[in-house]
């Protein structure tokens, strides 16, 4: 039925499916749930998790604050240096993270430009859960943008200008129609941003070491006991991970 | 009722180019032109949702060129549809009102009301994604008319349909216009949907207007090359036009020499539509001034009438019914005589 | 000419667009020349500038290999489990990066199920170049293949399949209309799978820590001398990135 | 020439269902259909762009069920043209050529004479994004030509284009059709298209042929009420049918009674095409056997000619030339008479 060059890029295809699946599934399988509900009971790895569950949901929650209006901004309204703001909401992605670390730590240390300011109003990033959530809010803040963004261009526009017609301002419109029309995928971008923060290790290692998150933990314990003792962590957050990304898809 | 002074927007691939217009209370009116030439966009314009570069809007004596839409009192009907896909056909209706935070037990009687109108009350609960082209149209309709709107704005609303849904909206659309006491303003790029519903039409060209008047006078006096050509002249020569005897003008393409009732000398084109033309295969005698002898060249079969063109020195085409045709026993090669009269001959 | 909701809207959205420009703005502006020259004479700055370069470049022609025919496949064919493999395509994207180092360790180690064999042949991944590589091709390889399926499907299949009634093959056809015509975007998802391959730090932290890579020395740099240290170095590595990444635009 | 058997494909929303047809060399066919029909999939698959999942294709007696595209000698012109937009005029003409390894010298010799054909050589170094619609629809065919297929298949190849355009390369089509003895199977939604070009016809209807036959037969004698609906004919009226005398069958409506010369009884529908019918002031004497008096409800001017509605007890739509439409003064509610033969009435 299939012919020999539909097979042959079928085969070269597999083994790129392959080589992401295996690792998975081996480290999956790769613990015994004696190790693994011991880790459930560890304290240190239960405060850890909920650092970088709590941090991941706040730095989603600003995201999706500023970033839904961009995005309403960008799906409907050509300006003067469109492009550039489009450029930068994607630059995290493709800065190396630990120069995310540096980057950040540089400003928003307590005598950085915005961090002075601040630290006198008691708000300090470094080694501190704000500086975990900006470090996770600068490398995740793009995925609300986007996702949020092809929500708005999936609403014909001529939708909103039918309901203006019919007597709704802009703001109504926009949470009338707009917003409920746009919430998939505002949804799916969210779920993402909040992956993606959960994920983020170099930045947060030099902003903020300590409170620990759960991908710092993995690697102190790696460093200190080695691979053994940080297989269970990383199975109990891969877990959380996949399972939010099943959710997603 | 709705006048337009030196309209001009200017966006992307598309342009309104110092349109002036007025369009007279509860009039029927089309803008008829090709697509891509910015027909859209003065509807548009009319309903507030684009900013004109330059250029007055007035409805009612209002100047309403800085409102927005929802200040304007226009109905607004796409040809898409564009009804809300996660609100239900009543909740769609009723959209208007709820915004107006009209009662809601009187919102429940004229939706009621308005989906008795269009047939659609069996629809009420249904989400438009279920609901067949014209059921849409239908509740866009309802939508679009239950606030009451001065002007109903419609932007192609029969391209997406069949032809026989396109025919049971035709004879509604009509009879809103009646009932309603409703100004119309409908787009289209299709000329007999604009015969059999316009009162008056404007043909536009490249977002100006080239050419507004009853369906009539479009029809049999085109303006210019562009106008007689899409609303479907067969006709169309060139000749250079001389005044002649008893007040006619004399056009000489070269070949032929044809007479006209109108005035113009120089270069000229001439129309003449195609079921002006009469053919026979004797000489016969008649009122009409133009009568030439020339050979049948070509025959097109178009179902409901027969299509030829007849050589006689210009090439003219001509139509005729079915059994016409069939009573002349016309064949391709065969010797014809055509006339028309010159009062049929439209110089521009 | 503009509504206040668009206008608060921009407002909202310009927060966002600053947060993410001014630290990386910040970073360019926050080191001298004399300190920057004199890192690009330390070898050891360009040795890892070398390797981290020089691993994302493996992994992106490793990517392109076997990612394009991939991308091929998804955009013109359905089959059972289509949905399946386009999700295990974007997982690296969602697991955290520790996680990946830690996964990939378990398989690669010269103990895993895959290094054991590969280490009896002499193909090393701990602290090696391979290891490196291994690294940025899990975390990158999906940019190649949604970048060059979007490409393929851009292009109509009716244009390969009046190239074959034209006499043309499948694999000719692939080579002479389907792969030129996506070509921008398969360079597109390349210069990307480069971007992302070097940015990574958490999985190449555990799989392999020497040779040091760019980010890598970064963090050592940080955590050995302090800030002021690591920035130059953090500056040169982003320029290298933003350089390319305006190529992209 | 080329043989089709139960071939049946089911794919997503497409559907082709059991079809058996037969085309003749040479022979003009044309897949006449509404949108979704399934027409451009069986086209497709006569291609070989599908594998059927039942049922023989043959060309010239050959088995090709399982051959793919490039083994099947046929040549393919899409709606969209489908040019390879990197490459020039020249080289996607030569495209087929170059595959075939023909001497360079050779290929600018063919592709010369090929592009001359076409009035296109001055357009071989442009690129098809710079080429109006028609031009690239001449590159398409000249590409799809040069290889000496010995079946064209082209898919709604004129919808894409503007009236004159499509006039144009009609004409061309015939003449392609004459000079290259090739068979052409087209696929189109357009009755009109389908009249000006067909030798015959196959109606699809949802993946199944619903009819085949010379145009006129289609046109004439449509099988079932969908056909009748899409050849366009008005007049579709429901009866009763039984026996009449002098070898004729009467219908009765219920209102009136209408005789036919085809045989049927039991419940019927029959319909009448609008050209058949003759519209008069007075009762006057002709062959026709059906006669009735009525009243004029209804008149729409569709430019070329007048469509009437009337009222004869069932409602009959008819068509006239506006100058017969003039000549017998013809207003709404006017009572009117209205004739046609017997032979003109299709039962089915």
């Amino acid at each position: 039925k299939y012919d020999y060059t539909t097979i042959f890029f079928a085969i070269m295809g597999s083994f790129l499916v392959l080589f992401i699946l295996i690792p998975i599934l081996n480290l999956m399988v790769s613990s015994n749930l004696g190790a693994i509900s011991a880790n459930l009971h560890d304290p240190q790895v239960i405060s850890s998790l909920f650092v970088s569950v709590y941090s991941a949901l706040i730095a989603t929650i600003i995201a999706l604050i500023f970033g839904v209006p961009l995005a309403y901004i960008l799906a409907r309204h050509d300006f003067f240096g469109k492009g550039l703001v489009e450029s930068i909401i994607d630059i995290p992605i493709v800065i190396p993270h630990t120069v995310t670390g540096i980057a950040l730590l540089l400003i928003f240390t307590s005598t950085g430009i915005i961090g002075a300011p601040l630290s006198k109003l008691g708000i300090i990033f470094t080694n501190s859960i704000s500086g975990i959530i900006l470090a996770m809010l600068f490398v995740s803040a793009s995925f609300v943008v986007n996702s949020a963004r092809e929500g708005f261009e999936s609403v014909d526009p001529r939708m909103e200008k039918v309901a203006r017609t019919l007597g709704s301002g802009t703001l109504r419109t926009f949470f009338v129609i707009s917003f409920p029309l746009a919430l998939r995928s505002i949804v799916v971008g969210a779920i993402l941003c909040w992956a993606r923060a959960i994920s983020e290790f170099g930045a947060i290692i030099i902003l903020a070491f300590y409170p620990l998150a759960a991908s710092t933990l993995i690697y102190e314990r790696f460093v200190q006991f080695g691979l053994s003792d940080s297989t269970p962590v990383a199975i109990i957050l891969i877990s959380i991970c996949l399972a939010l990304f099943i959710v997603v898809r | 009722m709705i006048k337009i002074e030196h309209l001009s927007k200017d966006w992307k691939e598309f342009k309104i180019n110092d349109v002036t217009l007025e369009i007279n209370e509860d009039e029927y009116f089309v803008f008829l032109g090709p697509s891509g030439s910015g027909k859209t966009m003065l509807l548009e314009l009319i309903a507030g949702m684009w900013t004109p570069d330059s250029g007055k809007i007035y409805i009612n004596n209002q100047d309403v060129t800085n409102f927005p839409p929802e200040k304007r009192g226009v109905g607004f009907v796409y040809q898409n549809y564009m009804l809300f896909p996660h609100k239900t056909v009543f909740e769609n209706i009723a959209f208007g009102l709820n915004i107006r935070k009209v009662d809601k037990k009187k919102i429940e009687e004229q939706v009621g009301e308005m989906m008795d109108l269009f047939g659609i009350s069996h629809l009420a609960h249904r989400l438009p994604r279920t609901l067949s082209g014209g059921e849409q149209q239908r509740t866009a309709l309802a939508r679009a008319l239950i606030i009451r709107p001065k002007v109903l704005l419609m932007d192609e609303p029969l391209s997406a349909l069949d032809r026989i849904t396109r025919e049971e909206l035709i004879r509604e659309f009509k009879k809103i216009h009646e009932e309603f006491n409703i100004t119309i303003i409908q787009v289209t790029h299709n000329f007999d949907e604009a015969l059999q519903l316009a009162e008056r039409i404007a043909i536009i060209k490249q977002g100006t207007v080239s050419q507004v008047g009853s369906t009539d006078e479009v029809f049999r006096r085109p303006k210019d090359e562009f106008v007689a050509d899409f609303v479907g002249t067969e006709n169309i020569i060139r000749g250079v036009a001389t005044d002649g005897e008893e007040n006619l003008t004399s056009v000489d393409t070269g070949n032929i020499v044809v007479e006209s009732t109108e005035h113009k000398t120089g270069k000229v084109h001439f129309t003449i539509r195609p079921e002006a033309i009469t053919v026979s295969t004797s000489r016969i005698t008649t009122s009409a001034r133009n009568e030439f002898k020339g050979k049948l060249t070509e025959i097109y079969d178009l179902g409901t009438i027969i299509k030829l063109t007849v050589d006689v020195g210009e090439q003219f085409v001509l139509v005729l019914t079915r059994q016409s045709f069939d009573d002349l026993e016309l064949n391709i090669g065969k010797e014809v005589f055509i006339s028309f009269k010159a009062t049929a001959v439209n110089l521009f």
